[in-house]
C-alpha cells in the first residue's frame, strides 16, 4: 500500500542525507565538487601549475606551440616550414612563410608562422600530421588580451617554447614523444650507418675492381684514372 | 503619553530592525543549505573591504547583494502607471511589517508597560493577521497591472487566483486552534499550549501540515513557486522591476515567510516554550526564533527537491483536497474536544483523518504509481 | 466624538454613493457605488449602537456582520451578472441595455 | 477635421486594447528563452492556458557543417563532428570512422573496438544523466537533480580529457583506430566511476521516481504511440518509450557489441514519464557494457595500419551508430580524390522534433516545456 | 483630542476614497480609492469599538470584494479599466440635485430637536461575546445567512461559468 505522499518524503531524505554528508562524511566533502579556479588573485602570472583537481591538468590541451630544442629558441627550432600542418588545419587558422638567406636559398626555418588564437579549436590535427614533432599542445589558457583585432593572433616568437617547458606541462605525453623521436633518431642512424657501411663497402668494391683492371691492363694513361677514383 | 509612545518605541524598533536584518541573514542561509543540498559550497567569495577578513563563508554576501540593488537603475516602463507601479512594492512590504507585532515575542527587556501594549494581547489578533495577510493579494494584482505588460499581468492574475484560493484552508486550518484554544489572542492560545502543543494531538498534526502546506503557497514558496517560473512563458508579475523595488519586493515575500511562519509557531509549536524557560525568560524569544528557522530550513529543504506544480493542478489540490479535508479537520476536532476522552478520539481522529486524505488523493489521481517496464533481449 | 458626528459622515457617504449610483453608466462603477451605500449604512448601526441606551445587546455588531455578509454575497451575484451581461451585450453601458424598452 | 477625426481614431485605438476575451494568444517561446534546450524557438498559439498549435523554428545555429565537409579531407572535418551533438562527442566521432572504414576497409584492432565501446557507453552515461538534469530542471527541480547528474558528468568528463586531452570536444577516433592509447592508470580510474555510478543512480531514482509532483506532472503527457513513432522515424530512447523493440547495437551488432550480454528496456505508455524512466534503466544496461569491457580489454596497439593518406576509391556509404539521441548516421559519397564528394549526418534529434506538435497539442504551455524536454534535442545537431 | 483628530483625518480620507472611487475615469484607479474608503471604515468602526467588526472589514471587503471587482474588471471591457464616460454623461443634474437633497432630508429630524444623547462607558465587545450571542440568540439569522452565501456561490459560479465550450484538445489529460 503506497503511502501518500511516501515518494515525496524520500526525496527529501535523499537531499537531507546530501546536505548532513556533505559536513561529516570524509568522501563526500572532498567531493563537493566545485572545482577551485586554477588563478588565484595576486598569484604571479607565469605558468598555472597542473594540478589533479583543478581547471589545468596533465592532459588538457589548449593551444598549440612550438618546440625548440636547447637553450636558444631560434638556433633549436624544429619547425622546418614544410607547411603541411597549415594546409590540414581544418579551420585554416596557420600561417607560414618560408625563411630564405642573404643567397636566396630555403634555410629550414620558418620566417614567419602566426596562429589565429580567435580561429583555432584546438583540435591537435595540426600535431599530428607534423612530421617533425615541431608543433604541440599547451596547456594554459590564460590569453586574453584587450585589443580584439590583433591581440589573439600569436608570432613565432610568442608561440616558441622550449622542449623543456613542454616537459614541465605534459610530462607523461613530453616523455612519450622524446623517447619515440630518440628511437627514431636511433633507427635512422642505424640506417643510415648501415647505408654508410654499404656505400663503404661498394666504394671499396669499386677501388679493389679498379686496382684490379689496373694490374691487368698496361700503364697507358695513369694520371686519368686517378681523377676518376 | 509620551512614555506610551517610548514604549511603544521600544517595542516597533527591535521588531522592524531585528527582522529587517534576519532578512539578510536567510538569504544568506537559503544560498548556503540550497549549495550544500546539491553538493556545492555556496557563496564564499565576497571579504570585507579594507580589512583582513579574507571570506568569512560568504556572510557579507547579502550585504553586497544589498548595495547591487541599490546601485541597480531603477527601469520604470514608459507606459507603466506611475504611481500604482511606485505602490505596488511599498503595498507588498507594509502588511507583513504590520503583521510582526501580531506575534507573541516575549522581547527580553520588556517591562510590564511594555507588554500591555504588544499587540498580541489584542483580542482578535489572529483575525488580524489573516486581515492584513490578504492585503498581500492586492499588491500582488498592482505590480502585475501597473506595468502594462500582457505576460506580468496574466502573471499577476495567475498568483491572485493562487494566494486567494490557498487563503481559505489557511484561516480553517487556524480555526481548528482558535477553537481548540476558546480565543483569538496570540498570548493567550500560547497559554493553553503550555501543557502540550496542538501539534502532538492528530487534528493538531493535519491541521499544521495543512497550514504550512497553505503558508507555502501564499507566499508564492516552492511547489507552489509558479509567479517566477522561468520555464514557462510568463514570468511573474515583477518582471518590470528592478533595482531597488525588486529588493523590496523579495524583503516583502521573506517578512511575509517570517510573518505567517511566526503565526505556525505561535498557532502549533507552543510560542516561545521551550526546555530552561523558567530558568531564563529571555530565552522565550530566542525558542521562539529557533522555531521560526527551523520551518524556514523545512521551507528551504522543500525548494531544493521539490518540482513545480502544474497551474491547474495547484488550483486543483487547494480546492479538492486541501479545502474539504481542513473542514473535516474542523469537525473531527470539535468532536475530539466535545469528547474530550483522548485514549479514544485520538486514534479514531486520527484514522479517520488519514483515510479522507487517501480517498481523496485516490480519488484525483487513481493511477498515478511507479510503472515497472519490460526488457527485450 | 457625538453621534451628530457620525450620523453627517454616513449622510455624506449616502450622497456620494447616490451620485454613483444615478449619474454613472458602467454597471460596475454602479456596483461601487452599491457598496458604499452599504457601508454607509454599517457606519450607522455601530455609531447608534454606541451612543444607544444599551451597548451589551450588542445589537449593531451583529446587524453590521450580517450586513457584510449579505453585501459580499451580493457584489459575487453582481459581478457574475455583469460578466453574463458582458458576454451576451459585448458592452456594460448602461445606455445600451435597454432591449427591456419596446422599441 | 478628417485628419483630426484619424488622429483621434488612432489614439483611441491606441488607449482601447481589446478585453481579455480568450482570443487566441500568440506566443512565440523566442530563441533564448530558460527552457528551450539552445537556440530554439516554439511559435505556440494559445487558447488560454491550452495549446492549439505549435511550430517549431530553428536553424540559428546552423554552420554549414555538411558543405563546409566538402572542402576538407575525411580526416579535417572529424574534429567538426565533436561540435555537433556536443553532448557526446565520441559517439559522434564513432559514426563517421565507422562510415568511412567502409569506404576504405581498415582492419581496427582488438584494444581499440573496446575502447571504442567503452568510450562509447560513457558517452551516453553522461548524455542520459544530463538529459535527466535537464528534464528535472524543466519540471521546476531548482537545480538539485542537475548538480547531482553534473557531478557524476564532471568524472567522466575528466576520464575524457586524460584520454583524449579535451572534456567535451575529443577528437579521438581516427579511420582504423584510435589517435592515442589512454595513459596509464586511465583504465583503473574508469573502473573506479563505473563502479561508483550504482550508488547515483539509485539515489537519483530514490529522489526522483515515486515524487508524486513528477508522477502527476508527467504521466500521461505528451503520449506518443507506437505507431506513430515509426511512421514519423523516430529512433532512440522515445521510440524504445513507446514499446518499439529498435536498438541498432542488437540489430547492426557494428562494433564488437554482440559480445556484451545487455537488455534493452521498453516502455508501454509512450508518455514523457515512459521516455524519463526508460534512460534512467539504459544507465543500468550501459553499466553491465562497461563493466564487462572493463573487465576483459587486450594490450596492444589502437591504431590499425592505415594508409598515410587517406583516398577511397569512388564509392558511396551509409555508417549509423546507436546514439544516446537515436540512430546517428553519416552518409558519404567519395570520387577517388581526399576530399568527399557528399557528406550528409542523418541527425537524430532533428528527426525525433518532427513530433512536437503532435506531441504538444492539447496540452497547457508548462506541460509542452515538459514535453520538449522529454524529447532530448541538441541545437548543435538540429542545424548542424 | 487625539480621537477627534483621528476622527476628522479618517473621515476626510473615506469621503475622498468614495469620491474618487466614483469620479475616476480609471476603473482600477476606482477600485483602489474604494479599498481606501473600506480601509478608513474599519479605521472609524476601530474607533467606535467595534473591532472585531472592523478586523472582518478589512477580511472581506479589502481582502475579497476589491479582488473580485478586479477580476471582473478584467474580465469585461475596459483591461485599462478607463470607462470614456464622464461623470456628468446622462442626466446627471437631476441626480446631484438628489443625491444632496435626500440627505439633508434625513439629517435635519436628529440635527434639528435633540441634543446628542450622552455617550455612557464604552462598551466592551470581545469576539467572546459575539459568538456566544450568534449562537444563542442569532442562530435561525445565522443558519438562513449560510445557506444564502452557498446560493449565491453556486448561482455566481453558474451564471458566470456561460455556456460550456468543447474541450479544446482532443486528449485532455484528466
Amino acid at each position: 500500500m503506497r503511502l501518500l505522499g511516501f515518494g515525496i518524503l524520500k526525496g527529501m531524505a535523499v537531499t537531507l542525507e546530501n546536505f548532513v554528508r556533505s559536513y561529516f562524511d570524509r568522501d563526500r566533502r572532498h567531493h563537493l565538487f566545485t572545482k577551485e579556479y586554477a588563478w588565484e588573485p595576486g598569484a604571479p602570472a607565469e605558468v598555472l601549475p597542473a594540478r589533479a583537481d583543478t581547471t589545468v591538468t596533465a592532459h588538457s590541451r589548449n593551444f598549440p606551440i612550438l618546440l625548440h630544442d636547447g637553450a636558444d629558441p631560434m638556433g633549436g627550432i624544429r619547425c622546418v616550414a614544410c607547411q603541411i600542418c597549415e594546409r590540414e588545419c581544418p579551420p585554416q587558422c596557420i600561417y607560414i612563410e618560408k625563411d630564405y638567406d642573404e643567397q636566396g636559398k630555403y634555410i629550414k626555418r620558418p620566417a614567419i608562422f602566426d596562429i589565429d588564437l580567435s580561429v583555432c579549436m584546438s583540435c591537435q590535427i595540426c600535431v599530428e600530421v607534423c612530421p617533425f614533432d615541431a608543433i604541440v599542445m599547451d596547456s594554459q589558457f590564460e590569453l586574453s588580451t584587450a585589443n580584439r583585432f590583433g591581440g589573439l593572433l600569436q608570432h613565432r616568437d610568442q608561440l616558441l617554447k622550449s622542449n623543456e617547458y613542454y616537459h614541465r606541462i605534459h610530462p607523461e605525453e613530453a616523455r612519450a614523444r622524446d623517447d619515440r623521436m630518440a628511437q627514431e633518431k636511433a633507427e635512422k642512424e642505424a640506417k643510415q650507418a648501415a647505408a654508410d657501411a654499404a656505400k663503404k663497402k661498394a666504394a671499396e668494391a669499386k677501388a679493389a675492381a679498379e686496382i684490379a683492371a689496373e694490374k691487368s691492363k698496361p700503364e697507358p694513361s695513369a694520371p686519368t684514372a686517378g681523377g676518376a677514383a | 503619553m509620551t512614555q506610551t509612545l517610548l514604549n511603544l518605541l521600544a517595542i516597533a524598533v527591535p521588531l522592524a530592525v531585528g527582522f529587517a536584518s534576519l532578512f539578510a541573514f536567510t538569504t544568506w542561509l537559503e544560498r548556503k543549505i540550497l549549495a550544500r543540498i546539491q553538493n556545492r559550497i555556496g557563496p564564499n567569495r565576497i571579504s570585507l573591504p579594507f580589512t583582513r577578513f579574507r571570506r568569512l563563508f560568504g556572510l557579507i554576501q547579502p550585504a553586497a547583494d544589498g548595495l547591487k540593488m541599490l546601485a541597480k537603475e531603477d527601469i520604470v516602463p514608459r507606459d507603466a502607471d506611475k504611481l500604482l507601479h511606485l505602490l505596488a512594492p511599498i503595498l507588498s512590504l507594509v502588511p507583513p511589517m504590520m503583521v510582526l507585532c501580531l506575534l507573541p515575542l516575549e522581547l527580553p527587556y520588556a517591562t510590564a508597560g511594555m507588554r500591555a501594549l504588544q499587540a498580541a494581547a489584542l483580542d482578535n489578533a489572529v483575525l488580524l493577521f489573516f486581515a492584513i495577510t490578504s492585503l498581500n493579494t492586492l499588491a500582488v494584482f498592482m505590480a502585475g497591472w501597473a506595468s502594462r505588460n500582457k505576460y506580468s499581468l496574466l502573471g499577476g492574475m495567475r498568483a491572485v487566483a493562487q494566494m486567494v484560493s490557498y487563503e481559505i484552508p489557511l484561516v480553517l486550518s487556524a480555526a481548528v486552534v482558535i477553537m481548540a484554544a476558546g480565543g483569538m489572542n496570540a498570548q493567550a492560545i500560547v497559554e493553553a499550549q503550555r501543557a502540550q502543543w496542538f501539534i502532538f494531538t492528530p487534528w493538531g498534526l493535519a491541521a499544521f501540515l495543512i497550514f504550512f502546506i497553505a503558508s507555502l503557497a501564499e507566499t508564492n514558496r516552492s511547489p507552489f513557486d509558479l509567479p517566477e517560473a522561468e520555464s514557462e512563458i510568463i514570468a511573474g508579475y515583477f518582471t518590470e522591476y528592478s533595482g531597488f523595488k525588486f529588493a523590496l519586493f523579495f524583503l516583502g515575500e521573506y517578512l511575509a515567510i517570517f510573518a505567517v511562519s511566526g503565526l505556525a509557531v505561535t498557532l502549533f509549536l507552543g510560542g516561545g516554550a521551550g526546555p530552561w524557560v523558567a530558568a531564563y525568560p529571555a530565552l522565550s524569544c530566542v525558542w521562539f526564533l529557533a522555531k521560526i528557522f527551523a520551518l524556514i530550513f523545512v521551507m528551504i529543504w522543500l525548494r531544493g527537491t521539490l518540482p513545480r506544480l502544474r497551474v491547474d493542478q495547484l488550483m486543483g489540490f487547494a480546492w479538492k483536497f486541501l479545502l474539504p479535508l481542513s473542514l473535516l479537520n474542523l469537525f473531527v476536532a470539535a468532536a475530539a474536544l466535545k469528547l474530550a476522552k483522548p485514549w479514544l478520539s485520538w486514534p479514531v481522529g486520527a484514522l479517520v483523518l488519514y483515510g479522507a486524505a487517501v480517498a481523496l488523493s485516490r480519488s484525483h489521481r487513481a493511477d498515478a504509481a511507479p510503472r515497472t517496464y519490460s526488457y527485450a533481449e | 466624538m457625538t453621534l451628530n458626528h457620525y450620523l453627517v459622515l454616513s449622510a455624506i457617504l449616502l450622497g456620494i454613493g447616490l451620485l454613483g449610483v444615478l449619474t454613472r453608466r458602467n454597471i460596475i462603477v454602479v456596483l461601487f457605488s452599491i457598496e458604499i451605500l452599504f457601508n454607509a449604512a454599517n457606519l450607522n448601526f455601530i455609531a447608534f449602537w454606541r451612543f444607544g441606551p444599551n451597548p451589551e445587546a450588542l445589537m449593531g455588531p451583529m446587524f453590521a456582520l450580517f450586513a457584510i455578509a449579505v453585501a459580499a454575497a451580493e457584489v459575487a451575484v453582481g459581478l457574475a451578472l455583469v460578466i453574463a451581461v458582458y458576454r451576451h451585450f459585448k458592452t456594460v453601458d448602461l445606455e445600451k441595455l435597454d432591449t427591456l424598452r419596446e422599441p | 477635421m478628417s485628419a483630426a477625426a484619424a488622429t483621434a481614431a488612432a489614439s483611441y485605438s491606441l488607449v482601447r486594447q481589446p478585453a481579455m476575451e480568450t482570443g487566441l494568444l500568440e506566443v512565440s517561446m523566442g530563441p533564448h528563452h530558460p527552457s528551450t534546450h539552445g537556440v530554439f524557438r516554439m511559435d505556440v498559439r494559445l487558447d488560454g492556458e491550452t495549446v492549439v498549435a505549435l511550430k517549431p523554428v530553428f536553424g540559428y545555429l546552423h554552420r554549414n557543417h555538411e558543405k563546409l565537409a566538402e572542402g576538407m579531407s575525411y580526416l579535417a572535418s572529424m574534429p567538426f563532428t565533436d561540435r555537433l551533438d556536443y553532448f557526446n562527442s565520441m559517439t559522434n566521432n564513432w559514426a563517421y570512422a565507422l562510415a568511412a572504414e567502409q569506404l576504405l576497409p581498415i582492419e581496427v584492432p582488438e584494444r581499440a573496438q573496446y575502447l571504442r565501446v567503452i568510450m562509447a557507453e560513457l558517452t551516453r552515461l553522461v548524455n542520459h544523466t544530463s538529459l535527466v538534469g535537464f528534464f528535472l530542471n524543466d519540471l521546476g527541480a531548482l537545480g538539485t537533480p542537475l548538480l547531482y547528474a553534473f557531478r557524476e558528468r564532471e568524472r567522466i568528463l575528466d576520464l575524457f580529457e586524460q584520454a583524449s586531452g579535451a572534456r567535451m570536444m575529443c577528437n579521438y577516433f581516427r579511420f582504423g583506430g584510435l589517435r592515442c592509447d589512454v595513459p596509464e592508470g586511465w583504465l583503473a580510474r574508469a573502473r573506479a566511476v563505473v563502479d561508483a555510478f550504482p550508488r547515483f543512480l539509485d539515489e537519483f531514482e530514490k529522489l526522483l521516481c515515486e515524487n508524486e509532483i513528477v508522477l502527476a506532472r508527467t504521466q500521461r503527457v505528451g503520449v506518443l504511440s507506437g505507431a506513430q513513432a515509426v511512421n514519423a522515424g523516430i529512433t532512440g530512447p522515445m521510440l524504445r518509450a513507446s514499446g518499439v523493440n529498435y536498438d541498432l547495437r542488437k540489430v547492426d551488432r557494428y562494433g564488437i557489441y554482440e559480445r556484451f550480454a545487455f537488455r534493452v528496456p521498453l516502455g508501454s505508455a509512450g508518455d514523457c514519464y515512459d521516455r524519463f524512466m526508460i534512460r534512467l534503466l539504459e544507465m543500468r544496461e550501459s553499466l553491465k557494457i562497461l563493466d564487462a569491457a572493463l573487465r576483459d580489454i587486450p594490450t596492444g596497439p589502437v591504431m590499425g595500419n592505415a594508409p598515410r593518406v587517406f583516398k577511397p576509391a569512388a564509392s558511396e556509404t551509409y555508417g549509423r551508430v546507436e546514439s544516446p539521441k537515436g540512430e546517428l548516421g553519416f552518409y558519404l559519397i567519395a570520387d577517388g580524390t581526399t576530399k568527399p564528394y557528399r557528406y550528409r549526418v542523418r541527425p537524430p534529434s532533428f528527426i525525433n522534433l518532427t513530433v512536437l506538435e503532435d506531441l504538444c497539442v492539447g496540452h497547457t504551455i508548462a506541460d509542452a516545456v515538459v514535453i520538449l524536454g522529454s524529447v532530448d534535442i541538441v541545437l548543435g545537431e538540429v542545424d548542424r | 483630542m487625539i480621537e477627534g483628530v483621528a476622527f476628522y483625518i479618517l473621515s476626510t480620507v473615506a469621503v475622498l476614497g468614495a469620491l474618487l472611487a466614483v469620479s475616476r475615469r480609471n476603473l482600477v484607479h476606482g477600485v483602489f480609492a474604494l479599498l481606501l474608503f473600506f480601509a478608513a471604515l474599519s479605521g472609524l468602526f476601530v474607533m467606535l469599538m467595534a473591532d472585531y467588526v472592523a478586523a472582518v472589514q478589512v477580511l472581506v471587503y479589502v481582502g475579497a470584494v476589491g479582488i473580485l471587482q478586479l477580476f471582473a474588471i478584467m474580465l469585461t471591457e475596459h483591461v485599462t479599466g478607463d470607462d470614456l464616460r464622464r461623470l456628468g454623461a446622462r442626466g446627471w443634474f437631476w441626480g446631484l440635485m438628489l443625491a444632496v437633497a435626500l440627505p439633508v432630508v434625513l439629517l435635519l429630524p436628529p440635527l434639528l430637536n435633540g441634543e446628542p444623547p450622552v455617550p455612557p462607558a464604552a462598551p466592551q465587545s470581545t469576539a467572546r461575546q459575539l459568538g456566544s450571542q450568534l449562537m444563542e440568540h442569532y442562530v435561525v439569522p445565522l443558519e438562513v445567512l449560510a445557506l444564502l452565501l452557498t446560493g449565491a456561490l453556486i448561482g455566481a459560479v453558474a451564471v458566470a461559468h456561460g455556456p460550456e465550450k468543447d474541450p479544446p484538445g482532443k486528449d485532455r489529460p484528466a
